[in-house]
């Protein structure tokens, strides 16, 4: 009767080895998941929004300087701490690990983005303003925001329900697991299928054949500020660097 | 409005009786005090005698403490530090109720100040006590701390300065105000007591300035005692509990700690009280002083809570990988019992059975038993805290979390025994000083005399305190 | 002055809170009563609007008994149902110019929206907020199972659900809240997904 | 002795009673001003409003900033009526009387407006409802989706609204043999007002029994309400693991007893005021605030001492970014000279100056320190609340800064003119010094006799 409830646990992997710090997963996120323009008056007023960002630190002292990359999503935590706080429930965890964002229910109190360690949490300061030439490029399944209210990233959780109904319509259980891989094409994050060097790989952790559970038990991998004890979906694998420092970047 | 004029025509015709109020005048108070002093009662040697002998068998405890297991492991002395502590929050905090109502002006004060003043002289045996424990503290270099880094050695230093200056002022609170007792009594006694009372008493008067210049120090002293005894609590309770555990970030734990310091003075004080008033003074230590410590009592019981609630909740509600191995070494670990001890003991059954109840607090046995409920719970705390952070490896202290459920540290005879030691000999030294100072301050007996009439009032009589600012 | 005044000052407190105690709990009541019986439907769903061309149902679904998803093609595969395209209405229209004189004209319209190349502005009916992702494809596959319908069964019965016999109406109009009290109680009437991310991303 | 005039009761009323019923023209002057600040302030809102929190001086990640600094300030603030009233009713010090009635409107006052900020700065106010209407209503109609009750936002309303009523609940009970008063010296609406609100008070001894009975069983039941409210404001911030300057166990005390610090500051500023207004001296004298200072010495010392300990605390454990934060807190401009400015105004100037008799009995002297008093408190929050949202985590990348609007300025000037409009239009409708109490006092002091000296005394209350 019920929609199948489908055990699965959405995960990334985020390989530091591997990321250039190109942003085209910034550029993909932007687009995909109709983030309003970063205009210079914004980033003035600190107030751009990218689902996903690339950090960029430096390490050593010139001329001996290198560039140190993460990209950074909301990590969609087990036990997030911007969930608890939320008085209406506007965020919360569902059963296949994600941590939902409910636009029409928040109020906008921003407690949410206070007590997020990570500082993946948007506000939407102003009504968001497309120049016309771009309004026909906003992505129909996805909300458009408006303003008041938190944001974040989705995991493109609306891909994940087209690929749902894909297999449904296939007569699956649930979606085929090597769809998640990006070369062979189906569904993943944009963020994910836009990755030139596959820093970023995208899939259900409780599928042992799955590649992100095979890459998440890497000796490599590790939780972004994991003293905290949010328990995130998303691993990164450390950067493999005889250089590396221990992580005092300017 | 008619609101009391119907009651303004006077006291005549009607019936009128003296209130109960123990009126009684300075001569009285003079010689009842002196009496008592002069000749306790059999049951102090008895009692003198029990507390030895526990005192005894404290240090042979600890003599075989310290010659099978040294002074390199903390874990051994765990219930020892406990004791320790126990001491620093009861005995070594009590002078602070006569400190506290006195710089409140509270009228009833003057019925307790000595008895509660006289634990300073329990208080040189907890600096006893303390000798050894600064061999035991890591230094600095690998643990969190309140102290700049200077050669590993600050807290050391610092924590055993701080202890003896708050035991010196207290000391000093109970002599100066012993002084003008000592020099009304120095004329009638003879040997050693005559020698040390001169001393002490020295060459007081009585002048007006002699009498500006005790209140003066008083008023000195005691702020000085109050912030000493609040910061020595702060230091030591920060760097012989908090910084041992891994993780145990709680801003809230020094003021917590200093809170059952006050706690368990009150209730050091109202034990002393019960016994003393058994053995006669019941004209000075009475109801009033019973009624106002017990309001007290329970005003610190249910600020209890209140504190560890704070602490506690924030921990609970911030899950952090530190807070969580904190919570569940300390509250769903080892220390289940203990705590459970210090939360029903310190707040609930005090409180709830006793405390809030107004013809319990005002009752001579109520409040002595609530009191005595409270020690124990003070007891399990100190356990909880200096046993938990005393049993931390070596190697652990400074990491960043716990890692893992450390094995229990139950007591075992020695411990049990050291915990009696420690406790009789604060005891003993209590039951020595009731024999070198009089047990109520006369002279404050009788400038109450002074200060307080009984007059006429509507119908009735009514008791007028005077107060002078 | 009368002695039961004087009880008055104590007793404030009590019919202060219990007062405003029973004010919560009445309001509650009244508040899930309304929300049951009184909806406002009116509110919601305005008068069908006129349309650009008078295009009817009655004949077309009714009469005809014309598949809904022969108009509406994607609504077994897609998250929207669709509007046909001038072009499909032109397979049979452009053969069908009407026989009576007011359907005549109607049909002339349509062949001159044709003829320039040019989409029908229709007026939509069914609207819903932006932040609602409403997928008609699953509603599509799921109902017959809830409905009961069995293997065979007519496509209408399961459309009809939420939007009424279209094929009785002239001019279409909405005849469901479509709130979102409304597609909750259905979802947990049928052991559907609440998950808020079902709908709402 | 000499402070201590003698007065009939009729001359108590006269003098009590003629705020209200005299006219001033300062008053209508005053309350005019403080109405265009008010509409300024309405305006700003309005704006922000139609053009959203954009016009604010928020970012990320400073997503609070002056309103919320303004609420947890006037949340303080309505902390020294059940800190006066209540306690010192229950601990009967003989001071409280003049001090009670002004203590427990600014209560109400203060908190009425903290209340508006948290609703003003959500993203969509209209929504409100949702968050704070009643949280025993499910969203909408039919959705029976309910309020999450582990959200410490949701706590806050709650708690705020019981102190709000009961607060006024408080001042209703003291306020009834007033009103009585009030009522047989009266004519017109005024009469018809009072009257009402007495409640038949004719002031026999049951009727003055059983209001001392709701007075001091009120005065119990709202002290775990008072002592609630600022632990569960404190805990918006202390449960955030994520903002290290906040989350500190010790934030809970710290912020009620800063709360008493500065609330009992705003009081005696207010009984300054009322003293100057409305040519009080005879009523409140320089013993209350002498009184009142030594009261102040011991909270604001006691505040210190949870202001050090969590200060200290965020170095205890030497990690990098509370290191980084402490930095920015101290040594970073411009919140070093705020820092500066903060613990001069809030306890190194005041409290040495108090320690004095002399200025503590200063009527201008006490003025002026308990209004920097307030002004080191409201920086004190502003000095949690930003730096810690500036320096969150150790992710350096988004660390940021903030520059309050003028919106923001203009909305916080609005809320002391509401508040301190509220409590003038207060005082033209009904006493502001408790009239019974004054009486009540002068039945009870007294004066006894020692040696030469004589001594002011009181008669015990049993």
């Amino acid at each position: 009767m019920a929609e199948p409830q489908v055990d699965v646990k959405w995960s990334m992997v985020v390989d530091i080895d591997k990321c250039t710090g190109c942003q085209a997963c910034v550029v993909a996120c932007q687009s995909e998941n109709n983030v309003p323009i970063s205009t210079q008056e914004l980033y003035d007023q600190r107030r751009q929004m990218t689902w996903i960002r690339v950090e960029r630190y430096w390490e050593g002292d010139f001329p001996d300087v290198k560039a140190r990359y993460i990209p950074i999503m909301c990590q969609h935590c087990d036990t997030a701490p911007c969930e608890p706080v939320c008085p209406v429930f506007a965020t919360y965890h569902n059963n296949e690990g994600l941590n939902v964002q409910v636009y029409n229910r928040c109020v906008g109190t921003r407690y949410c983005a206070n007590n997020c360690p990570y500082q993946v949490r948007f506000f939407n300061f102003w009504e968001p303003v497309w120049p016309d030439s771009l309004k026909n490029q906003l992505n129909p399944d996805v909300t458009v925001r408006s303003r008041g209210i938190m944001e974040k990233c989705s995991f493109c959780v609306q891909r994940l329900r087209r690929s749902e109904r894909d297999a449904a319509q296939n007569g699956d259980d649930r979606p085929a697991d090597d769809a998640f891989d990006p070369s062979h094409g189906a569904f993943a994050p944009a963020c994910v299928r836009a990755c030139p060097t596959d820093a970023l790989v995208f899939g259900d952790a409780n599928n042992p054949n799955s590649r992100v559970a095979s890459l998440a038990h890497s000796d490599r991998r590790y939780h972004l500020l994991e003293h905290l004890g949010t328990e995130p979906n998303v691993i990164y694998l450390k950067k493999i660097d005889p250089e590396a420092g221990d992580g005092n970047h300017e | 409005m008619e609101t009391t004029s119907s009651e303004s025509n006077g006291h005549n015709g009607h019936h009128r009786h003296m209130p109960e109020i123990g009126e009684y005048t300075a001569q009285v108070a003079n010689e009842e005090i002196r009496a008592w002093f002069g000749a306790p009662g059999s049951w102090h040697g008895k009692a003198l005698f029990v507390a030895g002998a526990l005192l005894v068998a404290g240090i042979v405890a600890f003599v075989i403490r310290a010659s099978s297991d040294g002074f390199d492991e903390r874990g051994p002395w765990a219930y020892y530090a406990a004791g320790f502590a126990f001491l620093l929050t009861t005995v070594g905090s009590a002078p602070l109720v006569s400190v506290a109502l006195r710089m409140s002006k509270a009228h009833w004060r003057r019925g307790l100040s000595r008895l509660s003043e006289l634990f300073a002289i329990s208080s040189i045996f907890m600096l006893i006590v303390y000798i050894p424990l600064p061999f035991m503290l890591p230094v600095v270099d690998d643990r969190p701390s309140l102290w700049i880094n200077w050669h590993g050695h600050a807290p050391h230093i610092y924590d055993s300065m701080l202890l003896v200056t708050t035991v010196l002022c207290g000391l000093a609170i109970l002599l100066i105000g012993a002084r003008p007792d000592f020099a009304a009594l120095k004329h009638e006694t003879k040997g050693i007591r005559r020698w040390y009372y001169s001393i002490i008493g020295g060459n007081w008067k009585g002048t007006k300035k002699e009498w500006q210049r005790l209140r003066a120090a008083q008023g000195v002293l005691g702020g000085l005692y109050f912030m000493m005894l609040i910061f020595t609590q702060l230091i030591v309770s920060s760097d012989y509990a908090l910084a041992l555990i891994p993780g145990w970030k709680d801003s809230i734990y020094p003021a917590f700690y200093s809170l059952t310091g006050l706690q368990g003075a009150l209730a050091v004080t109202l034990i002393a009280m019960f016994w003393v008033r058994r053995t006669g003074l019941q004209r000075y230590i009475s109801l009033d002083q019973f009624w106002g410590l017990a309001k007290l009592l329970l005003a610190t019981s249910l600020l209890w809570f209140y504190f560890w609630w704070s602490g506690f909740f924030v921990f609970w509600y911030g899950r952090s990988v530190a807070e969580v191995g904190v919570l569940e070494y300390m509250i769903k670990g080892a220390y289940l019992a203990p705590f459970l001890g210090a939360i029903a003991f310190s707040f609930f059954v005090p409180c709830f059975f006793f405390l809030i109840w107004n013809p319990i607090r005002k009752s001579i046995r109520g409040p002595a038993i609530a009191a005595t409920i409270v020690m124990l719970g003070i007891m399990f705390s100190r356990v909880r805290e200096y046993v938990a952070a005393f049993s931390i490896p070596k190697g652990m202290v400074g990491s960043t979390h716990i890692e893992g459920i450390l094995g229990t540290n139950t007591p075992d005879a020695i411990d049990i025994l050291l915990l009696l030691g420690i406790l009789g000999g604060s005891a003993f030294f209590y039951l020595v000083a009731l024999r070198i100072f009089p047990a109520v301050n006369i002279w404050e007996q009788r400038e109450f005399t002074l200060l307080r009439k009984v007059r006429p009032y509507f119908k009735r009589y009514a008791v007028v305190l005077g107060k002078p600012d | 002055m009368r002695p039961d005044r004087k009880l008055l000052l104590l007793s404030l407190p009590v019919v202060l809170i219990g007062g405003l105690v029973a004010t919560i709990i009445g309001g509650f009541v009244i508040w899930r009563v309304a929300a049951h019986y009184f909806y406002p439907l009116e509110l919601i769903a305005k008068a069908a609007p006129t349309q650009p061309i008078r295009f009817t149902h009655v004949t077309h679904a009714g009469q005809l008994g014309i598949d809904c998803t022969f108009c509406h093609r994607t609504v077994t595969e897609e998250r929207t149902a669709g509007i046909p395209a001038v072009q499909q209405c032109m397979f049979c229209h452009a053969v069908i110019k009407g026989v009576e004189e007011d359907k005549a004209s109607e049909i002339a319209k349509l062949q001159e929206y044709a003829a320039n190349d040019e989409p029908i502005d229709w007026i939509r009916v069914h609207r819903l907020p932006d932040h609602v992702q409403f997928t008609h494809e699953v509603h599509i596959r799921r109902l017959p199972e809830v409905l009961g319908l069995g293997e065979d069964f007519q496509i209408q019965a399961v459309c009809s659900t939420c939007h009424g016999k279209i094929w009785e109406m002239e001019e279409v109009r909405q005849v469901r809240a479509l709130k979102m009290g409304d597609c909750v109680d259905c979802h947990r009437a049928n052991n559907a997904p609440t998950d808020c991310v079902i709908c709402h991303y | 002795m000499q402070e201590r005039r003698e007065k009939t009761e009729s001359q108590i009323n006269t003098d009590l009673l003629s705020a209200m019923l005299d006219n001033h023209l300062w008053f209508w002057i005053v309350l005019a001003g403080l109405g265009l600040v008010i509409l300024a302030g309405a305006a700003a809102a309005g704006y922000m409003f139609d053009r959203g929190l954009g016009v604010t001086g928020l970012n990320r990640p400073v997503f609070w900033g002056f309103f919320i600094t303004n609420f947890v300030f006037w949340v303080g603030i309505s902390h020294a009526g059940v800190m006066l009233s209540a306690i010192l009713r229950l601990a009967q010090a003989e001071w409280r009387r003049p001090a009670t009635r002004a203590a427990e409107v600014l209560t109400i006052f203060s908190l009425a407006t903290a209340l508006i900020f948290p609703l003003l700065h959500t993203g969509r106010p209209w929504r409100v409802f949702y968050w704070v209407g009643l949280p025993i209503l499910p969203y909408d109609l039919s959705r029976g989706i309910f309020q999450n009750v582990r959200s410490a936002l949701l706590w806050d309303p709650s708690a705020i609204f019981t102190y709000l009523t009961s607060s006024t609940l408080f001042v209703f009970i003291a306020l009834v043999p007033d009103l009585a008063v009030a009522r047989d010296r009266t004519t017109g609406w005024r009469r018809a007002l009072y009257a009402t609100l007495a409640l038949g008070f004719r002031g026999n001894a049951r009727q003055w029994r059983l209001q001392a009975i709701a007075g001091i069983l009120l005065s119990a039941l709202i002290l775990p309400v008072f002592v609630s409210v600022h632990s569960i404001v404190s805990w918006d911030f202390a449960a955030a693991v994520s903002v290290e300057g906040w989350h500190q166990t010790i934030f809970a005390p710290y912020f009620v007893i800063g709360a008493v610090h500065s609330g009992v500051s705003g009081v005696v500023t207010a009984m300054i005021l009322m003293a100057w207004l409305f040519k009080w001296q005879d009523y409140i004298r320089p013993e209350h605030f002498d009184a009142l200072g030594r009261l102040l010495i011991v909270v604001a010392t006691a505040w210190f001492y949870f202001f050090f300990i969590e200060f200290s605390f965020g170095l205890f454990s030497q990690e990098p970014s509370e290191i980084a934060l402490r930095q920015t807190q101290v040594f970073g401009q411009p919140w070093g000279w705020m820092y500066l400015t903060f613990i001069m105004a809030s306890y190194f100037i005041p409290v040495p100056l108090w320690m004095f008799r002399r200025v503590r009995r200063s009527l201008v002297l006490m003025f002026w320190t308990t209004i920097l008093v307030n002004i080191g408190m409201w920086l004190e929050r502003f000095l949690i609340i930003v730096p810690s949202l500036m320096r969150k985590q150790g992710l350096t990348f988004v660390w940021g800064d903030y520059n309050p609007s003028p919106i923001e300025v203009l909305l916080v000037a609005a809320s002391f003119a509401v508040v301190l409009g509220g409590v003038l239009l207060f005082s033209k409708i009904f006493p502001l010094i408790p009239i019974y109490d004054a009486k009540e006092g002068k039945y009870i002091e007294a004066e006894i006799q020692v040696g030469r000296r004589t001594v002011p005394a009181v008669i015990r209350e049993e």
